[in-house]
């Protein structure tokens, strides 16, 4: 068995751990036909049938019993801060699925030309409130406050040493729900991963509903339909929300290392960050000059690179691949949701090119703060 | 034996004075017109519809995140409240105060349920917003109230955070610390964020380490006295407000935007 | 408490009335006796002058039959509990005479609380030092006038020694017991430990020199006897 | 019906999930109260209390019995059933008075309202009458009204009065009837004072013994819920507000609840109750409230260390004392190491060091052994050589000096005894750099050899110059071997060829080990040297420790031969390494490259000879290794020590200990890093493989841990891993320091002298020391016979003797002038009291301990004035005469009468060298002073009939009589009237020659005859 740890370890590095999940992505929730196509081709679609959930809650069930059993695996798992999350990667699969079982149901439902399983026939299909909505309220709260009361006895809450700002402990982590951002911190500026990206979030999240407009299809589950906002939501919330927050609670141990899920954390771990900006890719590996002193043609190139992708980039693709979308959308939402979507691509392009080049900085003006 | 004497216990306290008086309407509700009555005129339950779509009730439909991040919000409230009986936001007491309350305050459980509540919290807020995406609920007319929800998910995440402060151990500062660091990356308002350079007259820095949005956040240059009491003002008093408002208009909006989305 | 004290009095007194009898037994040494040089006590005239017999070292005495004198035997524990919580302290004064600059005798059981008179019968000056690990240490001059003084040992101890720093050769051992069930072996090796009620006892022999020996015995309304035999120590290292 | 369907769920089916849910809930609910109400540390507190109700009714019913059989009350309670029976017989008249009573006070009640009413009226017009008189115009009205009115009140006050005395009277009368009774009950309740204290003690934790309202009470004030307001069972605290927890810049007081389970702690009698009710081991000394460390004064987590606050047996922070207690708590107390604090409870064999926190100039620390012991071997090991603590910051180098070490010993005994000190000397302090863990592969080993070679090439380099006068005299062996076991070689030194199995190490077994064990001299130094250094030791190195034992050249030369007869051939046929010139090339490379650049270093290389090289790399490696920090070496005066400071070491992070790869193997605490650390230094150099074997760290020469190896024993790295955990930050308030008073600090400071030169290696001083003791048996048992080397007090007699009292006995200007020039005092002595070369300050300090450990504090003496022909110098005579003290003592050239066994100090000394008044004391009861001594207490004929003290002891005894302080006066007028030589030691070394001293017994063995059984 000490193989199969071996084995989680090794792909839960993020390097493997991302690439996978980026190519299996689409085909798990296909944005277009094509994908759609070898979704249903590779039998993905079955995902969703009521036997996977059986078979994938089991398995995440076994797993952590069995995971239980190892020391470091117990260690990061049942640190108090950290059960919360257990929980919730239960909860997300159960929901992702849910969701989606019901959204196939009702996609094939209007496949045949019948209303969703939501329709209903105003006023006959309603129901009063009293008792069914109130009661079934009450109910729930009942069962929510015997949860947390179950779950405060059974946990005490965390209470560590005295507060030392001398002292920072090894690794020093955010509370569970920003260890998105705090991964970002690796590949961005705290500006960009604490600030910017953030903020574009919300008001990513926010501006939803001013791009996708039409009030067609809402009130039930589908995804035919809606296949592109969906994939694209999917991917921004289980990739780089929930996959994050896992990756920079369970994953990250002292120096913010990369460390298996039943790998001990080892303070000397070192990875070698021999990283790189841009400008001295250009000046020193291929032009051999040496980094000019003036700040502006040092970074000119990283510059028009940004420049160019957030400028010419959206003209680019307006033109080429997402004509319709232009078109459907109009220049203000088209440039809007265009910025939105490369900015968010922004994150797992600079992944990659730290995997592959050791690229630190596009542009890196470390006088001014401005490393991007 | 007339019908009047088969009356329950119940419907006889109901046709008393003193129940008439406290339940507009009267009545068990018994009949549809009482059982409409009874939601429109209670002040907790007139803020839903007297009737409503039959996947409004459906668990399936709705998960009740909704409905379970409220609740969760007054559990909170309530928990809080008997939280700031003991706890004193100073760094001398905080620490001492949350063990006395694991080691000897009677029903100091209430701290985990408080903690644990806060985290139930953030996924249910979570899963809410998941689920309402996934219905396309947030589609017009209902994309004010989905920026609203938006609003309530961040205010959600800063209680939590700022809550997160409050028992002054080194699990607490250090988080907040790694947060509030980034911060002081703002741009043009933090000390070491792109363009705060900018922000200067002459020789003269406007954002500096002691005046940036950091030092804003936490009351000083180092995370102290001043945090402490800023994050605890906000924990109990500022953000709390400010959600009770939002919480409002989300759920007046729910109503005013035609009710749980339904299919065309 | 009260009647148990009471109770164990009327045990006491039927059994003493009864059947209290003697423990005898005689001592032996199984080996060659050592040849024993002669004390030289040149450095006192008036000691050579009182010493009667020409006096010979004390640490190891046998007769012809090879029996040992003066050792002390006593008994250790009760097992079958008829030995009393207390007993009176004798009347009469255990005595030790410091004469011809020898002790007499030289080795000697007294009961705690006991006194104990120690007579100076040479005319010179003595000093008695005793060297106990529990009791009290003292160390008295007994200057030529000084013929008697008295002293009390308050608590049980096993055999120590007795000693004159002006006359380093003089030694003796006292033992102090709880209980009146002890006896020094006479010149014949013999001891008689008398009044001992009925029952089961380890008795313990001591010798200065030779070290100690346990037995179990049993006592009944003829007594019992018990002898020792005692070989020569081991030597050290 | 329409109606029904406006519904979706099935109305009956919610009913039953809901009533599921609620029972749910309600059940959560009760298990939140339960949760509650069972507190992990109440079952403790009932058991102790039952223990407590077993232990209470024990103690009553002992004093129960013995009130009944005292007689006294029984006597008492047969006169107060009397009593009360003749009480019986008045009842009638008491009845009367009774009814009396209640008729009159009554009528006093009503009388003192009347009073009461006209008062209050009388002060309301006394104002209005006051305020008429302001102004011109008189109201006579008023003016009236009030005097009438007082008059009347005075009237009433009367009449209260007179109420007032007849109830007095009728009080009297009914005292008198009663009186008896309540003399008698005073006098039994002071008798039954302990056993109504019992009972009162009783009915407050036992059930039984209450009433039965008490017993309703005692159920309902531990209900749940209700228990918030005056529970039995109770979290128990001790808050000390001057002293701090440690909250990192802020202190809170300390708050320490381990009482709520370990009730018993500050109550006798639980001594052999198990945990946690035992009482404290040691109750008079600490947490009892009459000790010096009361527990509502110091808490417990300020010794113990832990979380005070915690109520739980893990939130407390428990340490196990070992793995096997350590599986024990897994099991019974679902014990895990506490995470997330950082100082928990020490586990108990370092609890110890708590001690350390407050009493850090004390050596040793009483009740203190692990942590005296660890001082101890601190200082002997050298550890503050490398690691300054601030406590040693003016100590010398512990290790000898190697100024002049060429003229020591040889190049080859150097080589191989820094190689490996332990092959030559089993149980040498100096530790082992090499053949460790980290540097033993063969690799490595070649390497080591050659550096090595090199440290010892500059040593040798650099040794100055020693004259040493060869003498033509030859030694005796024999003669040798007793002198080193007579003179007191053996306070500081053992001889000891094999490790003893069952060491013991302890600060007295420390003692004689303040030397070097002194085995194969033969192979190490020569002969010269040695004699040398015997006669005068600091004209080789002043510093050294070693005293000048006044050694004549004879006997410097018998003792050398007899020491250096001891050859270690197996350490001499240990080979030596030539010179390798590629290893030396590598080692010079590795240090000129922190300097140079590669090309600079090999052009450097290629200059120089190997000599040079072997100097140049000698020297960085003694640098390195830091050799120098014990040793005086020439070229490193002044350099600071290579190790960390462990000034605060017991207060660092844990994280900020490098467990390396071993955080499996080793515990996570920091005594078990800090005892691997010292246990085998090079652990962290170390990878632990799952077979149990190691492997070495991929490591360059100079990265290897240095931390070289001792070879302590387990109980010994325990005592230093004591010390280090009491080497701690905290700020302690004065108050709870020891006050600083001129004699504390002057006994401490005395303290710590003693022990640092070793004193109490020969001395015993209250007890204490003494650790010579066993080594003048063995001489005893050589030249007299095992008779005499049994006998404790015949070894004590020829033992250094003891320093108790010497504050009150010797006279400060005597003392300090013997000091600095012995002079002969106990005639029969053979171990000498050596010259130390001290400062003056040094031996003023020492003279002060000695006399502010007495509670003396004299600056100027009174002499002891007298004259010879007054009636107290002759009574004094007579009874130095009867008491024949020249049976033993000198009297100037005058000889004692019995042999040199018995000899005592020359009388003709004391005047100038005791205490008169300390000579008061010694004479009432030598052994009292000195235990042991054969000093018996002089014979005074103090309760003697005055006519035969008459008759025997003269007129001028008999003025004394029943004055035991004036006759011991008149001994001393005696003596301070003697004339005579002081100095009797030719006497001494005559009688010795000639006559021997007269030991009794010979050889048993002679005795016994040659047979063997």
């Amino acid at each position: 068995m000490g193989s199969f740890k071996e084995i989680v370890n090794t792909i839960s590095n993020p390097t493997i751990l991302f690439t996978s999940v980026l190519i299996l992505f689409p085909f798990i929730f296909p944005p277009t036909d094509w994908f759609d196509k070898w979704h249903r081709k590779l039998g993905l679609h079955h995902l969703w049938g009521t036997k996977a959930i059986i078979i994938a809650t089991i398995g995440m069930t076994a797993f952590f019993i069995y995971g239980l059993g190892d020391y470091n695996f117990q260690k990061i798992v049942l640190k108090p801060d950290n059960v919360p999350i257990s929980g919730m990667i239960f909860l997300v699969v159960f929901f992702t699925w849910l969701s989606m079982n019901q959204a196939y149901k009702n996609d094939e439902l209007l496949d045949k030309g019948q209303k969703p399983d939501e329709f209903y026939e105003a006023p006959n299909d309603k129901v009063l409130v009293w008792p069914d909505l109130v009661y079934v309220e009450l109910i729930s709260l009942i069962i929510m406050s015997a949860f947390l009361l179950v779950w405060s006895i059974g946990l005490p809450a965390p209470i560590e040493e005295p507060a030392n700002p001398t002292e920072s402990p090894n690794p020093a982590k955010a509370p569970w729900y920003f260890l998105g951002l705090q991964e970002m911190l690796v590949y961005f500026d705290p500006w960009m991963a604490g600030v910017v990206l953030p903020s574009l979030i919300i008001v990513a999240l926010m501006a939803m509903p001013y791009i996708d407009r039409s009030p067609e299809n809402s009130g039930f589950y589908s995804y035919k339909r809606r296949r592109l906002g969906i994939s694209l939501y999917m991917f921004g919330w289980l990739v780089l929300w929930q996959l994050l927050i896992i990756v920079g609670t369970v994953l990250r141990g002292p120096n913010w290392n990369f460390f298996g899920p039943f790998e001990y954390w080892d303070v000397h771990k070192l990875e070698a960050l021999t990283n790189i900006n841009l400008s001295e890719i250009i000046y020193i590996k291929f032009l051999n000059t040496g980094l000019p002193s003036n700040i502006l043609v040092r970074e000119i190139w990283g510059i028009l690179i940004t420049l160019g992708y957030f400028l010419i980039l959206p003209p680019l693709l307006a033109k080429t691949i997402l004509r319709n979308m232009y078109e459907k959308l109009g220049v203000a939402r088209y440039s809007i949701f265009i910025v939105l979507i490369i900015t968010a691509l922004t994150l797992p392009i600079k992944m990659y090119l730290r995997w592959i080049f050791n690229l630190k900085y596009i542009i890196s003006i470390p006088e001014y703060f401005f490393n991007f | 034996m007339s019908e009047n004497n088969k009356k329950s216990f119940l419907e006889k306290a109901a046709e008393s004075q003193v129940w008439k008086s406290i339940f507009r309407g009267g009545g068990v509700p018994r009949n549809r017109r009482q059982r409409m009555m009874s939601v429109l005129n209670s002040v907790f339950l007139h803020l839903h519809p007297v009737r409503l779509p039959k996947h409004a009730v459906k668990l399936k439909f709705t998960w009740c995140m909704g409905g379970m991040s409220f609740f969760i919000f007054l559990i909170l409230t309530i928990s809080g409240i008997l939280l700031m009986f003991y706890y004193r936001p100073t760094i001398e007491y905080a620490y001492t105060d949350i063990i006395d309350l694991a080691e000897q305050v009677p029903f100091g459980i209430m701290r985990e349920l408080h903690r644990w509540g806060a985290h139930a919290m953030v996924i249910t807020v979570w899963l809410h917003m998941f689920r309402v995406f996934m219905t396309g609920s947030y589609k017009p007319p209902r994309e004010f109230n989905w920026g609203v929800g938006v609003v309530l998910l961040l205010l959600t995440l800063l209680l939590s955070f700022t809550g997160y402060l409050l028992p002054w151990d080194q699990l607490a500062i250090w988080a907040i610390t790694v947060g509030g660091n980034m911060a002081r990356a703002t741009p043009f308002l933090g000390s070491e964020g792109p363009g705060a350079a900018l922000l200067a007259i002459g020789d003269i820095n406007f954002i500096t380490m002691a005046s940036d949005a950091r030092f804003i956040l936490i009351g000083g240059r180092f995370m102290g006295e001043a945090a402490l009491l800023r994050f605890y003002v906000l924990h109990c008093i500022g953000l709390p407000f400010i959600i009770m408002i939002f919480m409002a208009v989300h759920f007046w909006r729910v109503r005013k935007d035609g009710g749980i989305s339904t299919p065309v | 408490m009260k009647i148990r004290i009471i109770g164990t009095l009327i045990i006491m007194v039927l059994i003493g009335v009864g059947y209290a009898a003697d423990v005898k037994g005689k001592i032996t040494f199984d080996g060659k006796a050592p040849k024993m040089k002669p004390l030289r006590m040149d450095a006192d005239p008036v000691c050579v002058a009182n010493s009667d017999i020409k006096p010979r070292k004390e640490w190891l005495i046998l007769d012809e039959n090879n029996s040992i004198k003066n050792v002390l035997v006593f008994v250790k524990e009760s097992k079958s509990g008829s030995l009393a919580d207390s007993y009176d302290t004798p009347k009469e004064s255990a005595v030790i005479d410091q004469k011809g600059c020898v002790y007499v005798p030289h080795v000697l059981g007294i009961m705690v609380g006991q006194t104990l008179d120690i007579l100076n019968s040479d005319g010179t000056l003595h000093n008695i030092h005793a060297l106990p690990k529990v009791n009290k240490e003292f160390n008295k001059a007994m200057p030529r006038s000084k013929k008697q003084m008295s002293v009390k040992f308050d608590k049980v101890e096993a055999p120590f020694k007795v000693k004159c720093d002006v006359h380093p050769w003089m030694g003796a051992y006292l033992g102090v017991f709880d209980h009146p069930y002890f006896a020094v072996t006479d010149d014949s090796g013999a001891y008689t430990i008398s009044g001992l009620p009925a029952g089961k006892y380890v008795i313990e022999a001591w010798h200065e020199k030779l070290g100690t020996q346990t037995a179990d015995i049993t006592v009944d309304d003829s007594g019992a006897s018990q002898d020792f035999l005692f070989k020569k120590p081991s030597k050290k290292k | 019906m329409s109606e029904s369907q406006e519904r979706h769920y099935n109305i009956l089916k919610l009913n039953r999930v809901f009533a599921i849910s609620s029972i749910i809930f309600t059940a959560v609910w009760l298990l939140v109260f339960v949760d509650d109400y069972q507190r992990p540390w109440k079952k403790y507190q009932k058991e102790f209390r039952k223990l407590e109700i077993e232990k209470v009714r024990a103690e009553l019913s002992d004093v129960s019995i013995e009130l009944e059989s005292n007689a006294e009350y029984n006597a008492l309670k047969e006169e107060l059933s009397s009593s009360e029976q003749k009480l019986q017989n008045r009842q009638n008249e008491l009845d009367d008075i009774m009814n009396q009573l209640i008729i009159m006070e009554a009528e006093l009640y009503k009388n003192n309202q009347i009073y009461q009413f006209a008062k209050a009226d009388l002060d309301v017009l006394k104002y209005d009458y006051e305020k008429s008189q302001v102004g011109y115009k008189k109201n006579t009205d008023i003016e009236q009204k009030y005097f009438t009115l007082k008059d009347s009140v005075d009237k009433y006050f009367f009449i209260r009065e007179q109420s007032e005395i007849s109830i007095d009277q009728v009080n009297d009368a009914r005292q008198k009837i009663t009186n008896e009774i309540n003399q008698i009950n005073s006098s039994l309740k002071s008798l039954m004072r302990e056993q109504s204290m019992m009972q009162r003690k009783l009915s407050k934790v036992d059930p039984e013994a209450m009433t039965l309202a008490n017993k309703i009470g005692n159920i309902v004030r531990d209900l749940p819920v209700l228990d918030f307001i005056d529970p039995y069972y109770e979290v128990k605290q001790v808050v000390v507000n001057d002293l701090e927890e440690d909250l990192v810049y802020m202190g809170m007081p300390k708050v320490d609840r381990c009482m709520t389970c370990h009730v018993g702690i500050d109550k006798k009698g639980f001594e052999d109750s198990p945990q946690p009710y035992t009482t404290h081991p040691k109750l008079d000394f600490m947490v009892g409230a009459s000790s010096s460390h009361p527990i509502s004064e110091f808490g417990c987590t300020s010794c113990h260390l832990g979380r005070g606050r915690g109520t739980g047996f893990y939130s407390s922070a428990h340490s196990p004392n070992d793995e096997e207690t350590a599986h024990r708590w897994e099991e019974e107390y679902d014990w895990e190491p506490k995470h997330y604090w950082e100082n928990p409870m020490l586990p108990t064999r370092y609890s110890e060091a708590g001690c350390y926190k407050c009493h850090s100039g004390n050596m040793p620390l009483k009740e203190a052994e692990t942590l005296s012991l660890g001082l101890s071997v601190f200082e002997k090991s050298g550890c503050y050589s490398c690691h300054n603590v601030a406590r040693w910051d003016d100590a010398p180098k512990s290790g000898p000096s190697l100024y002049k070490l060429a003229s020591k010993t040889y190049k080859d005994w150097t080589y191989k005894w820094i190689m490996e000190p332990r092959s030559f000397r089993h149980n040498t302090w100096m530790p082992h750099f090499f053949k460790k863990g980290n540097n033993s592969s063969p690799k490595d080993i070649v390497r080591t050899e050659q550096e090595v070679l090199a440290m010892t090439e500059y040593l040798f380099t650099n040794s100055e110059s020693y004259d040493i006068n060869s003498m033509n005299i030859t030694g005796d062996y024999d003669r040798g071997r007793i002198l080193v076991s007579s003179l007191g070689c053996n306070g500081c030194h053992q001889i000891q060829s094999t490790p003893d199995p069952d060491y013991d190490p302890t600060i007295q077994a420390i003692r004689t080990e303040q030397g070097p064990n002194l085995i194969g001299l033969g192979s190490k130094v020569n002969e010269d040297w040695l004699v040398g250094w015997l006669k005068n030791p600091y004209s080789y190195h002043e510093g050294t420790k070693m005293p000048n034992l006044r050694i004549s050249d004879q006997e410097a030369i018998d003792i050398a031969t007899y020491l250096l007869a001891d050859k270690n051939a197996e350490f001499d046929d240990l080979p030596t390494p030539q010179v390798n010139d590629k290893i030396l090339n590598e080692i010079s490379a590795d240090f000129l490259s922190q300097l140079l650049r590669k090309s600079q270093v090999d052009e450097k290389l290629s200059d120089m000879s190997t000599i040079e090289k072997l100097n140049y790399s000698g020297e960085k490696l003694i640098g390195h290794y830091g050799c120098y920090s014990c040793h005086n070496i020439s070229g490193f005066e002044g350099k600071k020590p290579i190790g960390i400071a462990l000034n605060v070491e017991g207060s660092k992070l844990i994280s900020k200990l490098d467990f390396g790869f071993w955080h499996d193997e080793i515990p996570h605490t920091k005594w078990d890093w800090f005892y691997t650390k010292i246990n085998r230094p090079e652990t962290f150099d170390l990878i632990p493989n799952d077979d149990g074997s190691v492997s070495v760290k991929e490591l360059r020469p100079l990265d290897k841990s240095r931390m070289p190896h001792y070879g302590l024993t387990e109980k010994e790295i325990d005592g230093l891993v004591t010390l280090i955990m009491g080497l701690v930050k905290d700020e302690i308030p004065e108050t709870k320091l020891p006050e600083k008073t001129p004699d504390y600090l002057a006994v401490a400071n005395g303290e710590r002298f003693l022990h640092t030169n070793n004193c109490l290696g020969c001395h015993k001083i209250d007890g204490e020391g003494g650790a010579i003791w066993p080594s003048t048996a063995v001489w005893l048992e050589e030249i007299a016979g095992s008779q005499n080397s049994e006998d404790m007090s015949i070894v004590q007699s020829f033992s250094p003797p003891l320093l108790n009292t010497q504050g009150r006995k010797a006279q400060p200007e005597w003392l300090l002038n013997w000091f600095q020039n012995i002079s002969m005092i106990r005639p029969h002595l053979q171990v000498r009291m050596p010259s130390y070369d001290f400062t003056h300050e040094e031996w003023n300090s020492v003279i002060s301990y000695f006399q502010s450990k007495d509670g003396l504090a004299l600056t100027y003496e009174n002499p002891h004035n007298f004259s010879t022909t007054s009636d107290s110098y002759i009574a004094g005579q007579k009874i130095q005469e009867e008491g024949a003290c020249i049976n033993c003592h000198f009297y100037g050239e005058k000889k004692p009468l019995q042999d040199a066994i018995t000899w005592a100090p020359n009388l003709v000394l004391t005047k100038e060298r005791l205490r008169p008044e300390w000579l008061i004391e010694w004479f009432n009861n030598p052994q009292a002073v000195m235990p042991g001594t054969k000093m018996p207490a002089p014979y005074i004929p103090v309760d003697e009939p005055i006519s035969d003290v008459k008759e025997y002891w003269g007129d001028e005894v008999a003025s004394f009589i029943g004055d035991t302080t004036g006759m011991l006066y008149g001994l001393i007028d005696w003596m301070w009237g003697m004339e005579g030589k002081e100095d009797v030691s030719s006497i001494v070394k005559e009688h010795l020659n000639n006559e021997g001293y007269g030991f009794i017994s010979d050889d048993e063995d002679d005795e016994w005859g040659d047979d063997e059984w």
